[in-house]
């Protein structure tokens, strides 16, 4: 509908969609130039001063030795390799501490809401007491804690072929000889006789009402046809046995303290978060489903997986995510006792290196923006599938 | 004759009695609310509670199925006494149906999923013969047409029915109703009573607190009328509506049936 | 003929069902479980407190001069007395912390006056947001009224953690208003540039952003031009926390059922009439607590401004550690700093909940 | 320029380590002292004839280069090693050398180890973002030695990962691993190893393209050290710049002609520098020298006529 | 006679038409919800409007001032054309007051705030001057004792009838209520249709979408019936209650009457 008058300038800007339209176009105008203006400032600023722009750094030696890498690398290594390594390093302990601190914050939660006083009481003060004090300060404690405490490499603690000191835990390192194909397929096959054990048991209950323990027996399933084909193929793995050595305990798999502190700081602190979640969560499903669940003759444990758990988990989800995010991020903060994540060695030794601070940080600002991205997509996919099946 | 003896009474002309509360007593931390309650239920019977809000009659229907724990007196069911023992209560709990006056079904499952559940879990039927078991009460609550919807998508009247079905598909022996009707409208109140009219035709032992008195008139077998915890009359509905013993359900019933 | 209904008296209830005992049986051994999960939270709470109890008060050490005062048996709480005005000041001149201390009492004074029930709250609230922090910022960098001008690079210890703290959430607070109401607006570009805003800064690390604002920031501006660092922090921690705070306070406008809004329209209110009047107060109420938790979390943070070289409560205390005199008080110094924070974001916390509760109450009132 | 920059502003930013003693460090009062923090003043005593004219920014290994880079500082002087690189592509540049440095190891006494070429299989501590970390990668890899890297943000927890027990050995700049091991609980429980496997000419770093600032920071160093060669001190600065008949002294002190034109600074600015901060050897014996906390000996940072590599250009 | 003509006929006849609907279509989205609405209202006229559930009663309503936009046609209110124009809609809503079926009270203001903000604010009245009136009306819906309350504070009844003086604070010349009275229980239905009846006798132009029959009765000058976004029908309340044309209409009517 066009207005008769509308050729009047007044009557233009009383146009509610046009005075939309003005007020995004001089925002839009101001976001451009605000952004060409920095630009040009950076632009200027780097030449002025000879600062070298670009990425050809990632392809020049790295020099620096990195303490935990998942891939090959040594100080012959590119930049861009001591990246990727970086990134893996990041990438590794946000996962496992989003599935620690998952399982500690319910585990937590549920601990909360315990009709036993005393386990509730000492989980309130667990989470009291996490939740207030800075992460950093709880990396320091970790880290210099466990340090504290464990014996020097010389008087290891000794599991068998496992070694437990100050520089870590260290764990036969297995290597693969011919003939490890068979024990493959034989896990490959146990897989599949599973997932048939699963199927077959779905169907027997449909049929026969029986239950059948369909996940332990699969798990039995996998574990004796994998050792099954182990035992055939003449066992073709060999240990590389962790031995002591001078200083060290060397050879084997070693899971160094850095790993093991940023881990268990970034997982009990975040869980300490997840615990109120869930609490919160569990406490929004109506005690009235609880009581139909009950006078239904379910079992209590059948009651929190059918009933509350899937009903609690919608209002779950959403700040769970916040807190796997932020996980993510304060992971950052391991930089500081000594792990070699994207910030320690990008923006720390890299950027000394290079003198490139805009690319560096943007290389670590684009990371995190990916995994908070993947992260969040994941979650709201999950998410969906929760709500859908609800309505 | 005080009350408890009048209960007593009842009691004592009772055979095949297949609820029983001896002497129960309960407390809320200091607060005494349910007071020496004696009385038992025959199999078949069909029992109205009525009385005052706060008087203890949905407490006194939550300890047949222990919802709640009583402190003193026993309370036995079926033969079984109600007491910490978590075999008894599981066992009791299949044998106990129960209707909540907020219906309580679980809204991340569709209907017949709601009405299924126990059935394959507890009893351990088939799904494929649950599901058929479901889809016959869900007839005899004429909403068989909704089974795959969610309790979301119904109305409040269809929701109600939905919880009897459920009840009704553990096949238990007894079935407790508490204010099955006060959330709903005039309307669908008609639609639920019609059901467990019927329900009650067919000889199912039924425990229902109701204001509802043309119900209760209907096919109760005796009413109780409680208050401040203790069963204060308990007739025959023409004999408690037509002749109340006491001043206190006298003035009850004229309050009632003056609204 | 009617019988007369005296209802029974109530009874107690029986002794095993309530006082310490039934509390025992029911709250510690109501089952084998209950009682293996007592019997270890026993075990965990006997290998926790009889150690930090002989290190922190029987064997500490709480006054003294020097490193050799202490026992060693303990903690060497003399570390703390002899440094206490540093990590409460930082380095600001001992002779001018009167001015800190000021500021602070203005403060409580003002806070105060909001019980008096005759003055008026909006302007009270002007002067506490606008005067105030003119008064304050004299007052802390000196330079008029003949106080001696003190650099900001002194600042520091507690007094610039809350600083810090304080500053990054009243200043991101109208920003974060500003960005939410901007996600929500119909507007595509407007709401693009909310939402570009806000997701990017919270997908990227705190220490990242402050690196920026503390060493890169300049080399976006002309040459010669800038600005002070602490002001460049204090905006790369406002923008930081006005990203969370905008999606704390979506959540309440979204809270708002739409009949706030058609009955605003309805009345021939503005935009900013019906937001301002209308809307934001209901949904500000509403996100109290999320409000006091994402200052929890900034206060927390703020720590990490000693990573870009800043000496903070935590700072101060790691520069304190330096000391040749004092070598060795890490530990000490840790657990105050740890104590410190607890006690501020435990405080803040229990206070939300007081919010919470006592609105609770006013959201059925209204 | 920066010149006129910092004239206008009146004071020097001065971007310094967040304490290292002897180098640059801030005391209870927040004064600070250290040869690095003396490099500082001795340039704020050349413009200003004042050589508390200086504001200093602590400043982590990580952000050094940034802060002087950005503008955030007029001159980084920061225990900051002169490399090829770092000089190079940068932007900045490097002025004269102060302190000459060399990497080397503290290892626990216990362990026995003598050489540096006993370190096979160590596990070694070190901070982040410094020469130290290549150093010590090259010197493994030169000598086929396997080690185990532990590189912490900060050099404090560095060393307090060393105290625990993480490591074997700690290794940073020779100057820094006394100033270390006095931290620690029982400093003769530690040995510093005798190799020093890296070269460390440390000095102040300005940004590349201001010729004449560059000149100014480097001058004032230079002019330290000829101080001493020629025997002038805070001590006799005044007397001798009234009494001595030396050419080349009476040019240095400004009592004859204009030295400091050229430099856009005044006649008196070499005066100022030794008056006010002294000359090279002073400089040395108050913040590092043996009579200090930090008690290193003069060695190779002697002057050259002394059997060291202290040797500026003349002022002429 | 179709709808639309029939409609159109009823707009020949007004002179002095404040509100014109002129071919006014609405989709919200690909649903048609409001189909060539023809349909004006004379100054001074009560309109009552009635239909079944989601035939557009309260879409049509809400166009009047523009809480909802049209896409085709024109709506003309006291001779202005509700477009994109700000300054108009503004201006019309000054004149037009709303009352909601759910109040829509501003919970976090004083009940003499909620009546006081738009006089203040829109109409830039001085407070005290808004303060008299809006006591002025408060006591004409008989709640002048409640003027320090808040809203929580207030029953539902209680609660509508502020909502009402609300709208009329504003002094409107049209007041438009969408279904006052379907929150509220039968007592409180009376108390507000009594204050709208007062309302309605002194002149005020109203629409008013409601199912109270009685009060369409009592004070409507036109009754209009919608069905799936069309008026279907739309006469003198006698005519239509008497003798309605449409077989839609009678339909509808049987089932409300029977209620
Ligand atoms: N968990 C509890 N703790 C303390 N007191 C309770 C609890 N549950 C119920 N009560 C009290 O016990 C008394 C009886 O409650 P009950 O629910 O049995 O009453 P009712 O007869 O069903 O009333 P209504 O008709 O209102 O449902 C009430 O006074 C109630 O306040
Ligand atoms: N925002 C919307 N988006 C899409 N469809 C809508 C929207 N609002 C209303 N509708 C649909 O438009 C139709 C008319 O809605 P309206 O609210 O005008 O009906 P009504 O006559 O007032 O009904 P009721 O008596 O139930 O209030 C309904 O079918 C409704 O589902
Ligand atoms: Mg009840
Ligand atoms: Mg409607």
């Amino acid at each position: 509908m066009s207005d008769k008058n509308s050729s009047s300038i007044k009557n233009f800007l009383n146009d509610a969609g046009n005075r939309a339209l003005i007020f995004q176009v001089v925002l839009l105008a101001v976001v451009v130039f605000v952004g060409y203006y920095l630009f040009t400032n950076l632009q200027a600023n780097l030449a002025n001063q000879g600062i070298s722009t670009g990425f050809a750094f990632l392809n020049q030696p790295a020099g620096f030795p990195v303490l935990i890498h998942l891939i090959e690398y040594t100080e012959a290594n590119t930049y861009g390799r001591a990246f990727v390594v970086a990134l893996i390093n990041t990438v590794v302990i946000s996962l496992m501490g989003i599935a620690l601190a998952t399982i500690i914050g319910v585990v937590m939660g549920l601990a909360r809401l315990s009709n036993n006083w005393l386990v509730a009481r000492l989980a309130t003060v667990y989470v009291e007491t996490l939740r207030n004090i800075p992460l950093l300060l709880q990396m320091f404690f970790w880290y210099f804690a466990v340090l504290a405490t464990l014996p020097i490499p010389k008087n290891s603690i000794i599991f068998g072929d496992f070694f437990l000191n100050k520089r870590g835990i260290y764990s036969p390192n297995p290597i693969t000889q011919d003939g490890f194909g068979i024990v493959i397929a034989g896990f490959i096959l146990s897989i599949i006789a599973s997932i048939a054990l699963v199927v077959w048991a779905k169907k027997r209950q449909t049929r026969t009402g029986l239950w059948f323990p369909a996940y332990w027996a699969s798990f039995g399933t996998i574990i004796g046809i994998t050792f099954l084909a182990l035992v055939v193929s003449g066992f073709p793995i060999e240990f590389d046995l962790p031995q002591k050595s001078r200083f060290n305990v060397t050879g084997g798999m070693v899971l160094p303290p850095e790993f093991v502190a940023v881990l268990v700081a970034l997982s009990t602190y975040t869980g300490a978060f997840i615990a109120e979640i869930v609490r919160a969560g569990i406490l929004s499903v109506n005690w009235g489903q609880t009581e139909a669940a009950r006078s239904l003759g379910l079992k209590d444990s059948l009651t929190q997986r059918l009933i509350v758990l899937p009903q609690a988990l919608r209002v779950i989800i959403p700040p769970l995510t916040s807190q796997f995010l932020n996980l993510a991020k304060n992971s950052s903060l391991g930089a500081a006792i000594a792990y070699p994540e994207l910030v320690a060695v990008v923006m720390g030794t890299t950027l000394n290196q290079t003198g490139q601070a805009i690319e560096n940080i943007g290389l670590c600002m684009l990371v995190y923006g990916t995994l908070s991205l993947s992260i969040s997509m994941f979650m709201n996919w999950y998410n969906k599938k929760m709500s859908l099946i609800e309505r | 004759m005080t009350n408890t003896n009048m209960a007593r009474a009842q009691l004592a002309q009772g055979e095949e009695a297949i609820i029983e509360f001896n002497d129960v007593n309960k407390w809320y931390g200091d607060f005494h609310v349910l007071k020496n309650i004696n009385f038992s239920i025959k199999k078949g019977e069909r029992i109205v509670v009525c009385g005052p809000s706060g008087s203890g009659k949905s407490t006194m229907t939550r300890c047949i199925n222990r919802l709640e724990e009583h402190q003193k007196g026993t309370i036995l069911v079926d033969g079984v006494e109600m007491n910490d023992n978590l075999k008894n209560i599981e066992a009791i709990r299949k044998d106990v149906g129960m209707v909540f006056q907020h219906f309580n079904l679980f809204p991340h499952l569709s209907i017949l999923e709601n009405l299924t559940l126990a059935p394959i879990w507890v009893r351990k039927m088939p799904k494929k013969q649950a599901e058929e078991m479901a889809m016959h009460y869900l007839e005899r609550v004429k909403i068989a047409n909704q089974a795959l919807k969610y309790p979301g998508q119904l109305s409040g009247g269809q929701q109600q029915r939905v919880a009897i079905a459920r009840g009704l598909c553990m096949q238990p022996r007894i079935m407790l109703f508490d204010e099955p009707t006060s959330a709903l409208d005039p309307e669908m109140i008609k639609e639920v009573l019609d059901v467990m009219v019927q329900l009650a035709e067919e000889g199912m032992t039924m425990v229902c607190v109701t204001h509802e008195m043309g119900f209760a008139k209907t096919v109760a077998d005796r009413v109780v009328f409680m208050d401040a915890g203790e069963i204060v009359e308990a007739n025959k509905p023409n004999e408690f509506f037509d002749n109340p013993q006491h001043d206190r359900t006298q003035m009850f019933l004229s309050q009632i049936l003056n609204h | 003929m009617a019988i007369e209904f005296k209802p029974s008296p109530s009874l107690p209830p029986p002794v095993n069902s309530v006082g310490a005992v039934a509390w025992v049986r029911h709250n510690l051994l109501s089952s084998p479980l209950n009682v293996f999960l007592t019997l270890f939270s026993f075990y965990i709470l006997y290998l926790l407190i009889p150690p930090v109890i002989e290190w922190g008060i029987v064997g500490a050490t709480f006054s003294g001069a020097s490193k050799a005062d202490c026992t060693g048996d303990g903690a060497c709480w003399a570390f703390v007395g002899v440094y206490f005005e540093q990590f409460m000041y930082g380095l600001y001149p001992s002779e001018e912390t009167w001015r800190i201390n000021l500021t602070l009492i203005l403060l409580v004074i003002l806070l105060g006056t909001y019980a008096v029930k005759t003055v008026n709250k909006l302007y009270l609230s002007l002067v506490i947001l606008v005067v105030y922090p003119v008064i304050a910022y004299f007052l802390f960098s000196g330079g008029v009224f003949g106080l001696e001008v003190v650099e900001t690079s002194l600042w520091g210890g507690l007094f610039l953690t809350t600083l810090l703290g304080v500053v990054g959430i009243v200043a991101s607070f109208p920003l974060g208003v500003l960005l939410a109401l901007g996600r929500q607006s119909k507007m595509p570009i407007a709401k693009s540039v909310c939402i570009v805003f806000i997701e990017t800064i919270r997908a990227v690390p705190l220490i990242t952003i402050l690196f920026m604002a503390s060493v890169m920031i300049p080399l976006f501006l002309p040459e010669g031009m800038n600005f002070n660092k602490l002001l460049r922090v204090l905006i790369g921690i406002t923008l930081f926390s006005a990203a969370y705070m905008a999606e704390v306070i979506r959540g309440g406008l979204q809270a708002i059922p739409k009949g706030q809004y058609e009955a605003a329209d309805a009345m021939g209110l503005t935009y900013w009439q019906s937001m301002i009047l209308v809307i934001l107060p209901q949904a500000l109420k509403l996100v109290i607590p999320g409000i006091v938790n994402t200052f929890i979390g900034l206060f927390k943070d703020t720590t990490l401004v000693y990573i870009v070289g800043m000496f903070d409560l935590l700072g101060r205390i790691q520069a304190a550690t330096h000391d040749a005199n004092w070598l060795g008080m890490t530990i000490e110094g840790y657990a105050f700093a740890g104590f410190i924070y607890w006690a501020a974001c435990f405080g803040m916390s229990r206070y939300s909940m007081r919010i919470e509760r006592k609105l609770e109450t006013g959201h059925k009132r209204n | 320029a920066t010149l006129d920059d910092v004239k206008a502003k009146g004071f020097i930013q001065c971007g310094v380590s967040q304490g290292v003693p002897g180098f640059s460090n801030a005391d209870v009062n927040g004064n600070w002292t250290g040869i690095d923090v003396d490099a500082c003043r001795a340039t704020a005593a050349a413009i200003f004839g004042d050589a508390q004219a200086v504001k200093f920014t602590p400043l982590s290994a990580k952000e050094r280069f940034t802060a002087l880079q950005s503008g955030e500082i007029d001159m980084l002087s920061r225990n900051t090693t002169w490399t090829y690189t770092r000089d190079t592509s940068l932007g900045l540049d490097f002025t004269a050398v102060n302190f000459y440095d060399g990497q080397g190891f503290m290892a626990r006494k216990d362990l026995g180890v003598e050489s540096a070429l006993d370190l096979d299989g160590a596990t070694v501590c070190t901070e982040q973002g410094t020469t130290t970390e290549l150093n010590m990668a090259d010197f493994f890899r030169k000598h086929k030695m396997n080690y185990v890297p532990v590189i912490v943000q900060k050099a404090d927890e560095a060393l307090a990962a060393y105290a625990s027990g993480r490591c074997d050995v700690f290794t940073t700049d020779k100057s820094g691993l006394a100033a270390h091991r006095s931290k620690l609980a029982d400093p003769s429980a530690h040995v510093i190893l005798a190799e020093t496997i890296s070269k460390e000419p440390l000095g102040p770093v300005v940004r590349h393209g201001d010729n004449q600032w560059k000149d100014i920071v480097t001058w004032a160093m230079f002019v330290q050290v000829n101080a001493e060669e020629m025997g002038i001190s805070s001590k006799n600065v005044a007397k001798i710049k009234s009494e001595s008949n030396d050419p080349g002294i009476r040019r240095l002190l400004g009592a004859e002609g204009n030295m400091g034109e050229s430099l856009g600074l005044g006649a008196d600015w070499a005066y100022n520098i030794i008056a006010e901060v002294g000359n090279y050897g002073e400089v040395f014996e108050r913040n590092v020298g043996p009579n200090t906390p930090v008690g290193l000996p003069r060695g190779i940072n002697n002057l050259w006529t002394e059997g060291g590599v202290m040797y500026a250009p003349p002022v002429r």
